[in-house]
């Protein structure tokens, strides 16, 4: 696929299919689907070079409303899916869209094998902690205790936490934001779709019909500053509405400390999206607010490392360029063959 | 070394039938693998049957570690492996067990002698040794203290002792081929392109297989050489053939003919996996091989590599194919075109999986949620393999579908003579894919045949979605609509339909009417046609019907079965195609069911004809 | 509040039809609910039809946000929630518009003229005010402003608008049961129940179904009020029941009947999850929910269940039981009782989730890999998947195998009246498990039934390994043998042949010949009886033969079929049980099929009968 | 199931079926059999209570040779089955055997739920790095580059690192161990089955016909003391033929140090299996030996949380005792009734 030099330049707008958008009204995702229209723009990228593969859920209709290629395929399959058709098209940029259930319960192992083998993908989960289209059951990542319509007791089922199963995972790029927070949720699905390799992105989004307010505390104007904490690389790690707040490190485990009374920035933990070993990522994606942590938003981890769909045709082409392109007679008369006349 | 000039009496055969059988560390599918090439290049037709245990190496010596390899060869055109056996060569007392009632009265019976110690016959279950008790006097008994001379044959040569006994196979063969008249000079050159690195070995091995030759040559008790000449086959160059390969290389091949690069989505799993070996060996044939976390995967990776305009294909065996069916589902409703292959073997479940078997043909026409229909192809024999998938490939890119190639692990692992074809004269695979042409796309417009267009991404204008749900027909926008769901279900199914009007009439073997129809599709070609010659030979009225297409039939198949008085229909399940039968045409089928993973022995069908048609 | 004196001209029906429909923010499954209790409280005999929306809340005011609720209520027996309607309650445009087609000519049409509005117009796509245009000149049409006079009602309450305008489906309700003279004391108690803690609230919804009743009595233009008698349901204490509630307390019963725990391995998936929420809430009955990771790891953990002992069940719909058919081979290779519930709904693929089909009884047949027979069941009506699994549990611990349950969306969300059983009457279930005895524990011996023995970990003595490679007959060992390999096929297909002892002769409703027998399964069962009852009162010879046994059929159905110069098998799919039938027993049946994701209407049976006995 | 108080003494022929072990010969699998064997007298549970779980793979065979209750099941589903017949009968004591392949291919999904749910289970995961059942493909642990029958030009697929992956998914329980080290390995398995909750442990086992020597590094007994390092709880992580070699951490990166010169025990990261949060389990989970660091060995990470099957059976108890053992005669009585006479 050659790009045109002259490329026209397109609007979000362009970027909407005809199809009405038939989440509930006040849906986080709604503000995903925005952000994306207006993130896309500024790639760069023709529309028909761009692809969303989903799974089953209310996230997964996503495909639908966006005038680019697309597949609305099975439940939990979509990274799967992406994988044949990216290491087939490395040319295309491939956005999966999953939820907690779609990508963590039955597609778990998809995600897991995607994000290993660091296939060039954008992968957005949106984590609203519940089952939203089969109308409310609980999800890998419903907390503790938590009453569904599946678990009128209460879940017992420990939850999962998506960032630290991708960084288990060998995860080369993962990222967390938030619907809400537009701008930020803009920057990081830009930084998601310039990575190169697995891109996995954690939204925290509202179903506001099955598990409303599950993410408040990280929402809500009033809490947000001292809840979440925005990754900057290099940086120390600050937070709170004065930024006053910070993290350090106690041997392994972080702690939360207020700065002055002789604590300064130097003391602080800093961010290293590039530290070439998971541990810190690790780290970070353990910090959660019902500990009394802030919990961080932004990218916790970026490095380059071989991808999957580029090395499988580098040794298509490898193999080209040592035996020569592939004479099907030649092969068929290889080893002891007769003749009968 | 060319054949040696014969010093004894040499008698002439039609055709005749060997097995190797030893442990699995014997060597028994090398041996059987150098008589097939040797009695392929004599010009014989050649018809082979590799049996090897479950175990990767069960304990040595125990009769779950017994390993054989069969191989029909003949101055006539053969179908089958053969139902006994001339000649038995048995490396120990649990492989004599296990294999001498296939042993005809009065075969020849070759055993390692030194094989036969206490442990041995212990193991195999042997109260007293066979050797002595005069058990085996009803065969041509030649026990021959092989280890001991293999051992003689390569000393001083510094091979360590297990090592000179890994060459007891060669003196083997050598012995064999002396019997059978066969040229060494083919398995001297293998030896010498296998071994040529290590000279030591390659001298062992050649040593070992002269010796036995020469024994045969020497030793006073074996008085008559057999020799069988060249069958007559078509003109052309000829080379022997596996199943899973001559699949692979047909993959290969309708990847070219249709101008595409060939995406295999795969998980291991025995008897398939070998297509996958196969294929990633092939990258400068511009293959891509993926090996996916499970066959959900591989399916999934499948769609999506057909979506984006590849010949996306999927390999794998029954339980594999069970897990690919929701996925399956996916694919009839993006009406995306792609192969699904499954090599057939024993089932239920995990079941007999080196064992060969025919049971997943309800599992490929039925196995789905929903009406989801999809067309059904079966390969007849290894050679057939390399073609059948062509033809699937054909029919998924004409009309836009996923279909199902059946095969087996009788097929997929026996061989047979096939003539090389000439690339340029097979025939080319015609795709197109739309572009833009200023009207609103539609993704699920069809021609004439009920198909869409397949737009590949990457194409300007041509931006549209697909997926799982029910598409409205024409613009393929999710529908509810309850008369749309109707229509896209019966233009699902008509498609399908239409596929008839596409393939060739079927062909009989045999007159045009009579007291018999045997009809068999898939692996059991072989001995459904051996044995309808044998009846048409013995005068009988029969008459032999070969289905490759199996969904949906070819359009005269109604008047050939109400042509015959009687239709016979075996196979190697519980009667699935006979189901089908019937509830199509409402005829009153026989059945003639196997289920002991392993193919009809033609004598079974000669029994069951002759049962029929009297 | 007794059901008021009627005080305009009451016109007595034998039966009526009524749909609510509105936006699926206009809580019309709610008044379809209390409109079916009230009805089936005064005695009618009810059948229901819910229809909602893919989307959890598509936009509001579209098309595709309408959700309906269709009662049949009679003063006899009846079967189906009706063909036409006799009073349609529409909400909105877009709901009149989408539904005006089911109301019959002269039909009672009550709209809320509030919603038509320029913006609720034009969402439903008209482009003059149906109410105005003359478009609805053939029914009788009653416009009435339900938003203003809902809104008047709750005046004072301190309600919010959007608080008020909730209350609107209450006022409709009022209307309705006013127009077919039905008390409001149950639904009041059903508001004080509900709305209790929220005494503004329960008050506002009681003042809007009063306004409605009283608007119905006062205003001028709807003069008639009808009455639909109680009809003659045998003695007995009812109530009304949904499918998929039914279905999980026949669980719960069967367990408690064979003195086991329950345990239900599920994922969520629409038109299922209703058993599993129903059964998460039963934990005082010793009921276990697991809610798996996916579909592979309910029916894995099902089978890790009944090897424990428990009765074990696994619940879901066509993609799901898709996932599950290479598990449900292990269960047929352990022969392990546990039951497959498989709630079917619009297929292939993702299809039509919210839909209903009977498309899965090929899968649930051939749906695996190998020969894998399991029986299979199918529930006609939702009071019935009450007994359905009982039986189904009393078959899969008698012949130690896992037993296929289905039923369908229709009957899942569907109701009617249901005779409540006494626990006591209900037939135990009889398990034996085994205990050491002495002798070496074979955990293949078998029977006469061949079942083999259920021995459960923690049994000093029977330790023993089960899986899914083939088994060896008696001992199961792991076995290679072809013999063996064939018997054991023929074991299992036997095994679920004998069933056909153990369950009842077919029943028939009609005389035993005839010109024609219409043979239908699973939730079809209300269509086919009811047009075959009008069949039969207009003098045809017409017969119904509904099967609740679709693997192994009943002993007798062969002779039944045989009785009648034609078969009609009216099915909500392609032809598959058609398929099977005309494969046995070898009858030129005829097929009636749709596949619109609704049931049959009456009407088109009896077309179909006509065109067939003239 | 009650437990007799004077338990005859079972010895490791006791678990001995009588069915022939048929794995290759000088398989690693049979060092394992044997080292299972050995140890579960030790742990008095008498042998009916045992259950051995697996799917399918040269390991899965492993059921067939124990006198225990056992399931040959199907691949990867194991620790699915286990959690079914755990929670249903929490009184079992319950192992599940996979490989590489069989636990985190096909089966990866299964098993990161059933560790997040912390069922009582023993996972004993056998790694050879291959595919053994079917002759050698790659899988999930294999090296990069690593050439098989299904990688001619070598695997491109980065590899899974089990102890990772398990404590990405909060596994409360994270060992390792090596089939040739038998005293360690049956002390591991021990330790596993004295663990509630889920018990992962992973064992470097030799395939000797697909894959021989993979291990080589870990196991020979010239670099063994070089490459290994015996994890102990609240020890300093010591290594070496004379354990003059530890592990220091410089932040969050670890790095090798010689003893002596100015570094003491004391500089040296000390092991904490017990720590709350799984940071220092993860960081010892990088440790490679391609990266010049020792390869830990033993428990890496124990800690007590609750456990599905108890907590299930737990909520069916307390609804027994809120609501009484239910009714059914009230249950179908209940809601609106009408009576016909
Ligand atoms: C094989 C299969 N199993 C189950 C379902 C039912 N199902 C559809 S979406 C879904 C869960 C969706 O949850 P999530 O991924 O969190 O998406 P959300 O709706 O919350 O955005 C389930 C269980 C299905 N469609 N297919
Ligand atoms: C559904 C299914 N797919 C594939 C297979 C084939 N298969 C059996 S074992 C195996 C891999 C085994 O690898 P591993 O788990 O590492 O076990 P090992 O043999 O190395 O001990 C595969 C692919 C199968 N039995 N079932
Ligand atoms: S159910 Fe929840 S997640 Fe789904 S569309 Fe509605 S608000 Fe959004
Ligand atoms: S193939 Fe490898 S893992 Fe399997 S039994 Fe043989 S040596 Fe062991
Ligand atoms: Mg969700
Ligand atoms: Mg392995």
């Amino acid at each position: 696929m050659s790009i045109e030099s002259t490329l026209p330049v397109l609007k979000p707008a362009d970027f909407a299919s005809d199809q009405d958008v038939r989440w509930c009204p006040g849906c986080g995702d709604y503000s995903i689907l925005a952000q994306m229209k207006k993130m896309l723009p500024s790639l760069g990228v023709p529309r028909e070079n761009i692809v969303f593969i989903s799974g089953i859920g209310c996230s997964s209709r996503f495909p639908y409303y966006m005038n680019t290629y697309g597949m609305h395929s099975i439940h939990g399959r979509a990274p799967a899916v992406a994988t044949g058709l990216k290491s087939a098209r490395p040319d295309l940029q491939v956005w999966v869209i999953t939820g907690d259930g779609d990508g963590l319960s039955i597609g778990g192992n998809h995600l897991m094998h995607a994000i290993r083998r660091n296939v060039d993908l954008n992968i957005v989960l949106f984590n609203n902690r519940i089952y939203g289209l089969t109308k409310g059951q609980y999800s890998p990542t419903s907390p503790l205790g938590k009453k569904t319509k599946s678990s009128p007791m209460g879940a017992i089922d420990n939850p999962l936490h998506p960032l630290s199963i991708a960084i288990g995972c060998e995860a080369t790029f993962v990222a967390r934001s938030i619907d809400t927070n537009i701008k930020h949720l803009g920057d990081i699905l830009k930084r998601a779709a310039e990575h190169r390799g697995t891109a996995f992105v954690e939204v925290y989004q509202n179903c506001n019909v099955f598990n409303d307010g599950a993410w408040e505390y990280a929402k809500a104007r009033e809490t947000k500053d001292d809840t979440t904490l925005e990754l900057e690389h290099g940086k120390p790690l600050l937070f709170g509405k004065d930024r006053k707040k910070g993290i350090r490190l106690h041997g392994l485990d972080p702690e939360v400390v207020e700065l002055g009374k002789g604590i300064t920035e130097d003391d602080l933990l800093f961010h290293d999206e590039r530290a070439a070993e998971p541990s810190l990522a690790y780290l970070l994606s353990r910090m959660r607010y019902e500990d009394g942590f802030p919990e961080p938003i932004g990218v916790f981890r970026c490095v380059d490392l071989p991808r999957y769909d580029d090395e499988v045709n580098k040794q298509i082409e490898k193999s080209i360029k040592e035996k020569g392109k592939g004479d099907l007679d030649a092969l068929f008369n290889s080893g002891e063959t007769w003749t009968v006349e | 070394m060319a054949t040696a000039t014969p010093s004894k009496p040499v008698s002439d055969l039609v055709e005749a039938t060997v097995r190797f059988c030893g442990d699995s560390g014997d060597g028994m599918q090398l041996a059987g693998t150098q008589f097939t090439t040797t009695s392929a290049l004599l010009g014989n037709d050649v018809a082979t049957f590799p049996d090897f245990p479950a175990e990767i190496r069960a304990p040595r010596g125990t009769k779950a570690g017994v390993s054989g390899f069969q191989i029909h060869f003949s101055s006539t055109q053969i179908f089958t492996p053969g139902d006994t056996v001339d000649a038995l060569v048995a490396m120990n007392p649990a492989a004599l067990v296990t294999n001498i009632g296939d042993l005809r009265d009065g075969g020849i019976l070759l055993v390692n002698k030194d094989a036969f110690d206490k442990k041995g016959l212990e193991q195999a279950g042997y109260e007293t040794d066979p050797l002595e008790d005069g058990s085996l006097d009803k065969y041509k008994l030649h026990s021959v203290e092989m280890t001991k001379l293999t051992r003689l044959a390569v000393d001083g040569l510094g091979l360590s002792q297990k090592e000179a006994d890994r060459c007891r196979n060669f003196f083997a063969m050598g012995l064999v081929f002396w019997l059978y008249d066969r040229s060494l000079d083919p398995t001297l050159r293998f030896i010498e392109k296998k071994f040529g690195k290590l000279p030591a070995v390659a001298q062992a091995n050649t040593n070992a297989l002269k010796a036995g030759f020469n024994y045969g040559e020497t030793v006073e008790a074996i008085h008559t050489q057999y020799h069988v000449g060249p069958a007559k086959l078509k003109p052309g160059t000829y080379r022997n053939i596996e199943g899973n390969l001559a699949l692979a290389w047909g993959l290969v091949a309708a990847a070219q003919l249709s101008n595409k690069r060939l995406f295999l989505g795969a998980y291991p799993i025995t008897p398939a996996s070998d297509i996958l070996h196969y294929l990633s060996n092939y990258k400068h044939f511009d293959v891509l091989t993926f090996q996916a976390e499970d066959e959900i995967a591989a399916v999934t990776a499948t769609i999506g590599a057909a979506f984006a305009g590849e010949m996306a294909v999927t390999a794998s065996s029954g339980p594999g194919i069970a897990l690919k069916g929701e996925a399956l589902g996916l694919a009839v409703m993006t009406e995306l075109p792609m192969l699904v292959i499954n090599v057939q073997r024993g089932g239920p479940s995990t079941g007999l999986p080196t064992k060969t078997e025919q049971a997943d043909l309800n599992q490929a026409l039925f196995g789905r949620n929903g009406e989801c229909p999809m067309p059904v192809v079966a390969a007849r024999s290894p050679g057939d393999c390399f073609y059948v998938v062509q033809e699937a490939w054909r029919i998924a890119t004409k009309f836009m579908l996923p279909v199902f190639v059946l095969t087996d692990g009788y097929i997929a692992n026996g061989s047979e003579p096939w003539k090389i074809p000439k690339v340029a004269e097979l025939p080319r695979i015609e795709i197109h894919h739309p572009s833009a042409n200023g009207d609103e796309f539609q993704p699920y417009v069809r021609d004439e045949r009920l198909s869409r267009p397949w737009a590949i991404p990457g194409t300007p204008g041509l931006e549209h979605r697909i997926g799982g749900l029910e598409k409205a027909n024409i613009t393929g926008n999710v529908s509810y609509d309850p008369v749309n769901h109707e229509k896209m279900c019966l233009l699902r199914e008509q498609k399908v339909a239409n596929v008839a009007d596409d393939i060739p009439l079927q062909e009989i073997d045999g007159p045009e009417s009579g007291d018999l129809l045997v009809l068999s599709w898939g692996g059991t070609y072989g001995s459904c046609a051996t044995a309808v010659h044998t009846a048409q030979k013995s005068g009988q009225k029969v008459t032999h019907c070969h289905l490759r297409y199996l969904n949906p039939f070819p359009k005269n198949l109604e008047k050939i079965l109400r042509s015959f008085d009687k239709v016979l229909i075996p196979e190697l399940n519980l009667g699935q195609l006979n189901a089908i039968i019937r509830a199509r045409f409402l005829i009153d089928t026989i059945a003639l069911n196997k289920i002991q993973g392993k193919p009809f022995s033609v004598i079974e069908i000669v029994n069951k004809i002759n049962s029929l048609v009297g």
